[in-house]
């Protein structure tokens, strides 16, 4: 049992991470990052590999964005819930969420490229197929098809007059109870023929247009209210304009609680981060759908945000603790940082291993199971082949060995071991990401199940997105402390005990 | 101030326990030698109206159960005899026997004898004679060894299990269809050459393939080896593709 | 950490600044610790116990006249018919399996996170999850029509010779619920072993002590029992968690695995979970708000655990509804036609319509006001966001349960149901019979965990005052 | 009542004492754990954050036990389904096959099993460490200690310690804190 | 207590045992249906008497001068078991009858496919029903005959040979509706297994008169 700590024993303006302690490995992640990211520039600029590094880069994306999305969510959750044990990791958390803006830049070959945006998301090439075929069609078919209506009318015209003729007829000699059923019958006939002769039924290029669309990809026109380029340019810019508003504020009142201790903020941060959690479970949610749900477009999944979530929380989580043992190797956050905050970073860890393989298994296990046409797709996809191998591991070392290992308090507990779970983790992820977005490349891209040779662009991709986001990251733990150091909750969290 | 409960109360939940394990194995065990039909139907053997005994008719006289049983080829039950069938010979054989009075009795009025019925399925299970006879199901595989009972008695469960081990392995139960009145015959009986040439015919297959692959699967060498169950069945139910329904409209509709 | 002084009408204020509310109002000692709940059980029962408990004895016996009148009956005296064999019936297990979510997750979800408030909250929630669980049970259980049979669920060797469809939910159903009662069982009890010393403790010799004292084993407070005893509770805790997800999920299976539009929908595990908790939570505040009037207990139960679950109602109502918009948005987006009309029909043009606005009013849009603190804190609003819950909660699974099976593929199998007199008195005495349950429960047993809130007291921290020295 | 000598020849079970706080019988449990007694206990109403160590008690077995628990749990639902519908009764519903590749469908109940043997494990496991029940104890006896379940803190060292003895062990509790020191028959 | 308990334990297994005796023991209580849901259902059942009906029988004729509908049962033909047309209604037909108005036919009736098929049918049904009495041979040694009063007639006797004084369809009706101590067989034997039989004793007849060469007609 370790005494009382009290924060009077820290140095009041926090640690700062000296940056120049590890210019080391910031200049090499620099030129590894900056060589690599030429290099993809330059498969990028190549016609004939851009669609398949597209996917690459898609891959390295979203992980990344996984992690700091992860990382913003555990700022919120750890505002929210009013916490008092993580105040000391607090800052890493956020950190790791600062990297959100940054993450659009890496998201520019999506929005400037058309091509690797065609590439990926196969919706916005046949939709504007679709589109300018249906233009094509009504612009030829305007007049034969408003002949077909004139002649339509017309035989309309001439079947209405009868009916009614004989309908005027029968009325003559007709009880009241038959005259009341045949003026019925009367109006129905006249109500449908004045339909059919109005101008609105009159073809026009529109109407003909949507006939057209709708007979050609009728999913795809359903579904032309959210799948539109408009719309997708719109959620795209917004979804980082709202995670960026909302993790800069977050750390913004952090950081200047830093300066003047000001427990309001935390009470701020509190209630604002309630508010928040609603629109970052949105925003996730229509992220996730919108980059890889939309990689098929026929393919669809109620749970596919929970299940992006839960990945995204368990490893940054990994992350988390992995930067953590890392500075503290370097010498920081020895005081304020005990191995309590390990454990509970580590049941945090298993509680979302747990709840991964719940959400996954849930969504493998309806599908599997109610076997619609429809939904198997992405199941069958990645079930064939050496996919199949990719899927078994994913759910034996994605969830079964971290489970087991984080059984046991001992290693959650002991650092070194909890580092290597999560390394463990981080791993895993990459396999999960990988899983979800690579094999839709082959049959994409009409190139069998794998791309040959195509694993190269995914290692490049990787490299090149995650070197320069690791130094923008250690450049940024470096600006500010490494934990709140006023934060009124401090105490509490250095004294924690489980 | 002592101890409110007494030492011995200490041991007695162990004891407790004990005895109520004890008691919960005893009372599985006697569930499941009692609650069964191996139980509660075998060994039913009512008093009929009239002493009838199949040892004497069949064994003795050497009647076939058809004569009684006259449509159980032909119909899902197998019928029990009217008076009149008994009256083919007792009017005249043991015409005096005052066992036979109810057979004279019965004649007179035109009430038919109420015979116990002994084998009852439940009304929900549609059971079908003829079906069975015809795939070469014995007799006595339901009703066990009837040519020597004095008296009939329930000898097989009956319980749906029992029937469900048969249509899961009929090869354990068929026999050729000459023999299924038969309640004596045994495969080792069987006349291995006349058996796969009627098999052949049945099928429709020919006789030297049949032979050949049946050598083969059952591993015999001379033609005068005794035949097994397993050999007879298993050739039939090849030959036949006698498939019995495993699912629950088999017998239940 | 604050000093212990706090008044209720301060902690009505809410908590100033960032400092931590005390657990335990006005710096009460153990022994009036001790004294207060076990009072409740020692003393005569108030006049309002009299009061509520003689009508729900009345209304558990209408409950044992209508299932009577069934069995002996036929199931038919039940409106459920073709299309709509599951009526009433199964929307109410549903419905109480629901409600008796909440006190395994308090207990267990709570103990992990370690949130300390609820040692007052959670033996009476814990309670009320075994008794909403029967009366769970009794719905599928007479579903079946001739319930004694219903040993043919159970794996037995039969001389039948079959076995049960291990691949169907509802043999699943049969082992999740039966589990989680079990494991609520032991949860509860275990956890009850301490207070039952406590009474036996304070006993005079007689039937009483008798009682009491066999259920608390002998149960002596050595650190060398507690030490397995707490690590045994925690253990129980990290199972039941999941448990307690996995029996509503698999629920939820009985609808998700089938292939009929409305049902059919995999964010449903999840969805039910949480409205689950929604429902549970909602109906732990609706017994607990009167019960610490009644006996007094506002310093054990204070407001802050009504904010806390006031906030989880919150929260897990807004997980309700993104999964009511999720199943909305993706019967738009699948384009499956079929999916897309079960959802026309409930919301827009089917017979039950009314039902889908209920529920999402009382689901979605009622607990919102908790986003206000003056709603958390004013009793009243508590209390009417919880009962709209409740019968929100309810709503949820008629519609899924009715206007889906109402309203299948083929036109001209369609059908309406409405529930019959049998139907709605046997649900009626459903609540009579949990609040009986839960009548007696605070008559004999100590409703707040004595020792546990004991623990959570500052001067239970071995440390407390270290530092001043 | 307080520790008279009695003609029987059985030693007695113990001494039991009381202590003010959480805080001074944590501190005096240290001090009996460093004076180096084996069979002694401390009794509290609630469990004392810390306490196994200022006890120098070890981590509890049970979790190990749940763990073989559970997963004979797991093995039992696995054994179960896949006999069953597997070999005794294979049948194909729900389009599923009857062989191993739809062991999805076996996991619910694989899951549930495992849960309940755990929690088995986890009741018969705490009772059967630590022998429960029992419903006769030699410090039931004394009207002191039923106060254990209320807001008395009690640290009892028992007469079969080989460090035992009535005087020394008497003067010993006195003076690591203890409000009152009463030796406790064992009356049988 | 464990001591009384294991000795109360053995003392009542025995009397469980003693009043429930082991399997298979013969008795005269009927079958225990343990749970009897619906194993015994109100509905008319092979050979079971019914209260339903005045007459207490379950087993209704057609009423008087009606023809069942759809008595013909498609795809079963009377020539596989099936009862033939008519049957039902006692059709006065040679073919069910044996007889042409007031006369006994002779010959098989143009319903019936004569063949190897139809004697080893006829083979068949005799061994059953007729060797009793008759003996396999016809010669009237049958198993019965030891204990019949009066010799049994032989199938060889000369009035039965003779075709004049017994032409087939007066062995047809004999066997449907008996005669002197012979009892009636016709609800027994089917109408066509009859004139398989009918068929076979005229083979066996003259196996016997032909020194044994059986000949199809």
């Amino acid at each position: 049992m370790s005494a009382h700590k009290s924060v009077k024993d820290l140095p009041e303006d926090g640690e700062k991470f000296d940056i120049k302690k590890v210019s080391k490995l910031l200049g090499m992640l620099f030129s590894v990052g900056i060589l690599t990211t030429i290099a993809c520039a330059v498969i990028f600029l190549n016609q004939e590999w851009r669609a398949t590094m597209a996917y690459s880069w898609l891959f390295a994306f979203i992980f990344f964005f996984t992690l700091a999305l992860g990382g913003l969510f555990w700022t919120l959750l750890h505002n929210a819930t009013n916490s008092g044990w993580g105040v000391a990791v607090r800052r890493l958390m956020e950190n790791l969420g600062l990297m959100l803006p940054w993450l659009f830049v890496f998201a520019l070959p999506f929005v400037v490229i058309p091509d690797v945006r065609g590439a990926l998301w196969e919706w916005m090439g046949e939709r504007r197929e679709m589109i300018s075929e249906a233009e094509d069609y009504a612009a030829s078919h305007l007049e034969t098809e408003t002949a077909e209506w004139e002649e339509k009318v017309r035989e309309a015209r001439a079947r209405f007059s009868e009916v009614r003729s004989g309908i005027e007829s029968g009325m003559a000699k007709a009880t009241p109870g038959e005259k009341a059923f045949l003026q019925e019958k009367l109006d129905a006939e006249t109500a449908a023929f004045d339909a059919l002769k109005s101008e609105d039924a009159a073809p026009t290029v529109e109407s003909i247009k949507a006939h057209h669309m709708k007979e050609s990809n009728v999913l795809l026109y359903n579904k032309g209210g959210f799948l539109n380029m408009g719309f997708w340019f719109f959620r795209f810019i917004a979804y980082f304009v709202i995670l960026t508003l909302l993790i800069r504020f977050l750390r913004g009142l952090s950081v200047r609680q830093d300066a003047d201790g000001d427990e309001k903020r935390t009470m701020l941060a509190r209630r604002m981060s309630c508010g928040f959690l609603p629109l970052f479970a949105v925003v996730t949610t229509f992220a996730v759908i919108d980059w890889l749900m939309c990689l098929d477009y026929t393919w669809f999944s109620t749970m596919w945000g929970v299940y992006l979530f839960a990945g995204s929380a368990l490893s940054s989580m990994a992350v988390l603790v992995l930067v953590l043992t890392y500075l503290r190797n370097l010498g920081y956050l020895r005081d304020v940082v005990t191995e309590e905050h390990y454990h509970i970073m580590g049941k945090l860890m298993h509680a979302f291993v747990i709840f991964w393989a719940y959400i996954s298994f849930s969504q493998y296990f309806l599908i599997w199971y109610a076997n619609i046409t429809e939904e198997t797709r992405f199941f069958l996809m990645r079930n064939t082949g050496h996919w199949n191998t990719v899927s078994i591991l994913l759910v034996v070392c994605h969830f079964f060995i971290p489970f087991l290992a984080l059984l046991q308090k001992r290693v959650k507990t002991t650092p070194r071991l909890l580092c290597a779970v999560s390394l463990w983790m981080i791993a895993m992820h990459i396999i999960d990401m990988y899983w979800i977005v690579i094999p839709e490349r082959g049959p994409s891209l009409g190139a069998g199940v794998v791309v040959p040779g195509a694993i190269f662009f995914d290692v490049l991709a990787f490299t090149a997105v995650g070197a320069l986001l690791a130094y923008i990251f250690l450049r940024s733990l470096g600006k500010d402390s490494l934990y709140p150091c006023r934060d009124p909750r401090l105490e509490e969290s250095i004294n924690l005990m489980n | 101030m002592g101890n409110f409960f007494p030492r011995w109360s200490n041991l007695l939940p162990l004891k407790l326990a004990f005895c109520l394990v004890v008691l919960g194995l005893a009372v599985a065990c006697a569930m499941a030698y009692y609650f069964t039909p191996k139980y509660t139907r075998v060994g039913y053997m009512p008093s009929q109206p009239v002493a009838f005994d199949h040892s004497i008719h069949v064994t003795q006289l050497g009647l076939d159960c058809r004569y009684c049983h006259s449509f159980v080829e032909e119909s899902p039950h197998s019928n029990v005899p009217t008076t009149q069938t008994c009256y083919n010979c007792h009017s005249v054989v043991q015409k005096d026997n005052p066992k036979l009075a109810p057979v004279h009795e019965s004649m007179e009025t035109g009430e038919p004898i109420h015979w116990v019925q002994i084998h009852q399925p439940p009304d929900y299970v549609f059971f079908n004679h003829s079906v069975h006879i015809a795939r070469g199901v014995s007799c006595q595989r339901c009703h066990g060894q009837v040519d020597e009972m004095e008296t009939v008695y329930h000898a097989e469960p009956h319980s749906m299990g029992w029937c469900l081990n048969c249509h899961r392995a009929p090869e354990k139960h068929l026999r050729p269809q000459r023999e299924v009145f038969n309640l004596t015959w045994k495969p080792e009986d069987e006349d291995r050459e006349t058996f796969y040439r009627e098999t052949a015919d049945l099928a429709g297959l020919s006789y030297e393939e049949l032979l050949g692959a049946s050598r083969e699967k059952f591993g015999f060498e001379e033609m005068d080896e005794p035949m097994s169950q397993r050999e007879v069945g298993g050739v039939l139910k090849e030959a036949w593709g006698v498939s019995p329904p495993e699912g629950c409209a088999g017998c239940h509709r | 950490m604050p000093n212990g002084t706090t008044t209720a009408d301060e902690a009505m204020k809410g908590p100033q600044g960032v400092a931590r509310e005390p657990l335990v109002l006005n710096n009460r000692s153990m022994n009036w610790i001790t004294e207060r709940i076990c009072g409740v059980v020692e003393n005569r029962q108030p006049l309002l116990w009299w009061v509520l408990f003689l009508p729900s004895l009345a209304l558990a016996g209408l409950l044992a006249f209508c299932l009577v009148y069934l069995v002996s009956t036929g199931v038919g005296v039940w409106g459920n018919n073709q299309p709509v064999a599951w009526g009433w019936a199964i929307t109410n297990f549903v419905f109480w399996i629901g409600i008796g979510h909440a006190g395994t997750l308090i207990s267990a979800i709570l103990f992990l996170m370690r949130q300390r408030w609820r040692t007052s909250i959670n033996r009476a929630a814990e309670a009320m999850t075994l008794f909403a669980v029967m009366c769970a049970g009794i719905f599928p259980v007479f579903h079946v029509g001739r319930f004694w049979m219903a040993w043919f669920l159970a794996p037995i060797p039969n001389a039948n010779a079959i076995w049960q469809n291990f691949k169907s939910p509802l043999l699943w159903d049969v082992f999740a619920v039966s589990t989680y009662f079990i494991v609520s069982v032991i949860f509860w009890y275990l956890g009850l072993v301490p207070d039952l010393a406590t009474i036996r403790d304070r006993c005079k010799p007689g039937i009483k002590k008798l009682l009491y004292g066999m259920f608390a084993l002998g149960w002596r407070g050595g650190n060398r029992h507690w030490r397995h005893y707490e690590m045994g509770y925690l253990l129980l805790a990290a199972l039941s968690t999941p448990l307690v997800l996995s029996v509503h999920s698999v629920v939820s299976f009985d609808f998700a695995t089938s292939v009929v539009p409305g049902w059919h929908t995999t964010i449903f595990p999840p969805y039910f979970v949480a409205g689950a908790i929604f429902g549970g939570f909602a109906m732990v505040l609706t017994l607990m708000i009167p019960a610490r009037a009644i006996y007094g207990l506002q310093d054990l139960i204070t407001h802050k655990h009504v904010d806390n679950m006031a906030k989880i109602i919150l929260l897990t109502g807004s997980i309700v509804g993104y999964a009511y918009i999720m199943e909305l948005f993706i019967a738009w987006y699948g384009g499956n036609k079929f999916e897309s009309d079960a959802f026309h029909m409930r919301i827009l043009s089917g017979p039950y319509t009314t039902y889908y606005y209920c529920m999402f009013f009382c689901n979605v849009i009622s607990p919102q006001i908790f986003w206000f603190r003056w709603a958390r804190h004013n009793l009243w609003v508590v209390m009417a966001v919880c009962m709209c819950v409740n019968a929100g909660m309810w709503f949820e699974r008629f519609v899924i349960i009715v206007t889906t099976l109402a309203r299948d593929f083929v036109p001209g199998a369609w059908g309406f149901y409405k529930a019959t007199w049998v139907e709605k008195s046997t649900f009626l005495g459903t609540f009579g019979f949990f609040l009986m349950c839960f009548l007696l429960f605070l008559r004999f047993l100590p409703v707040i965990a004595v020792g546990e809130v004991k623990g959570v007291l500052p001067e239970s921290n071995p440390h407390h005052g270290d530092d001043e020295h | 009542m307080n520790g008279t000598a009695t003609a029987t020849a059985k030693p007695p079970f113990g001494y039991l004492a009381e202590f003010e706080s959480v805080r001074a019988v944590y501190k005096a449990a240290e001090k009996v754990r460093d004076a180096g007694f084996k069979h002694w206990d401390v009794h509290s109403p609630f469990p004392i954050h810390g306490m196994d160590e200022a006890m120098g008690l070890g981590r509890s077995v049970l979790s190990w036990l749940v763990f073989f628990g559970g997963a004979t749990g797991a093995l039992t639902a696995f054994i179960l389904q896949g006999f069953t519908q597997i070999a005794l009764y294979p049948t194909i519903v729900q389009g599923k096959p009857a062989n191993l590749n739809t062991i999805p469908a076996f996991f619910p109940v694989i899951f549930e099993l495992t849960i309940l043997f755990s929690a088995f494990t986890v009741l018969f496991g705490i009772m059967g460490l630590n022998q429960l029940p029992r419903l006769n104890h030699p410090l039931f006896s004394s009207k002191n200690f039923c106060r254990f379940s209320d807001d008395g803190f009690f640290i009892v060292i028992e007469g079969r310690d080989s460090k035992f003895s009535k005087e020394k062990t008497k003067a010993f509790l006195e003076e690591i804190g203890a409000k009152e020191v009463e030796l406790v028959e064992d009356d049988a | 207590m464990i001591k009384y308990f294991l000795i109360c334990f053995v003392l009542a297994g025995l009397l469980v045992v003693a009043a429930a005796l082991v399997r298979g023991v013969r008795t005269d209580l009927p079958p225990w249906e343990i749970f009897p849901d619906m194993d015994r259902q109100f509905k008319v059942r092979f050979q079971q008497p019914s209260s339903f009906f005045a007459d207490g029988v379950a087993a209704r004729l057609p009423v008087a001068g009606t023809v069942p509908m759809g008595y013909e049962i498609p795809g079963k033909p009377a020539a596989r078991g099936g009862i033939a047309p008519g049957a039902f209604t006692h059709a006065a037909d040679y073919y069910n009858t044996g007889r042409f108005g007031e006369f006994f036919g002779d010959g098989m009736p143009g319903e019936i496919a004569v063949g190897q098929e139809l004697l080893a049918r006829g083979r068949a049904r005799f061994d059953i029903n007729c060797a009793p009495c008759h003996g396999t041979a016809g010669n009237g040694m049958g198993a019965v005959s030891k204990y019949w009063a009066t010799p049994i007639t032989s199938l060889h006797d000369p009035r039965i040979l003779d075709r004049a004084q017994t032409p087939d369809g007066a062995l047809f009706f004999t066997i449907t509706h008996g005669k002197g101590l012979m009892g009636p067989y016709g609800g027994n034997i089917t109408v066509r297994d009859r004139w398989a039989i009918v068929a076979y004793v005229r083979s066996l007849q003259m196996s016997q008169s032909a020194g044994g060469v059986a000949q199809a007609e």
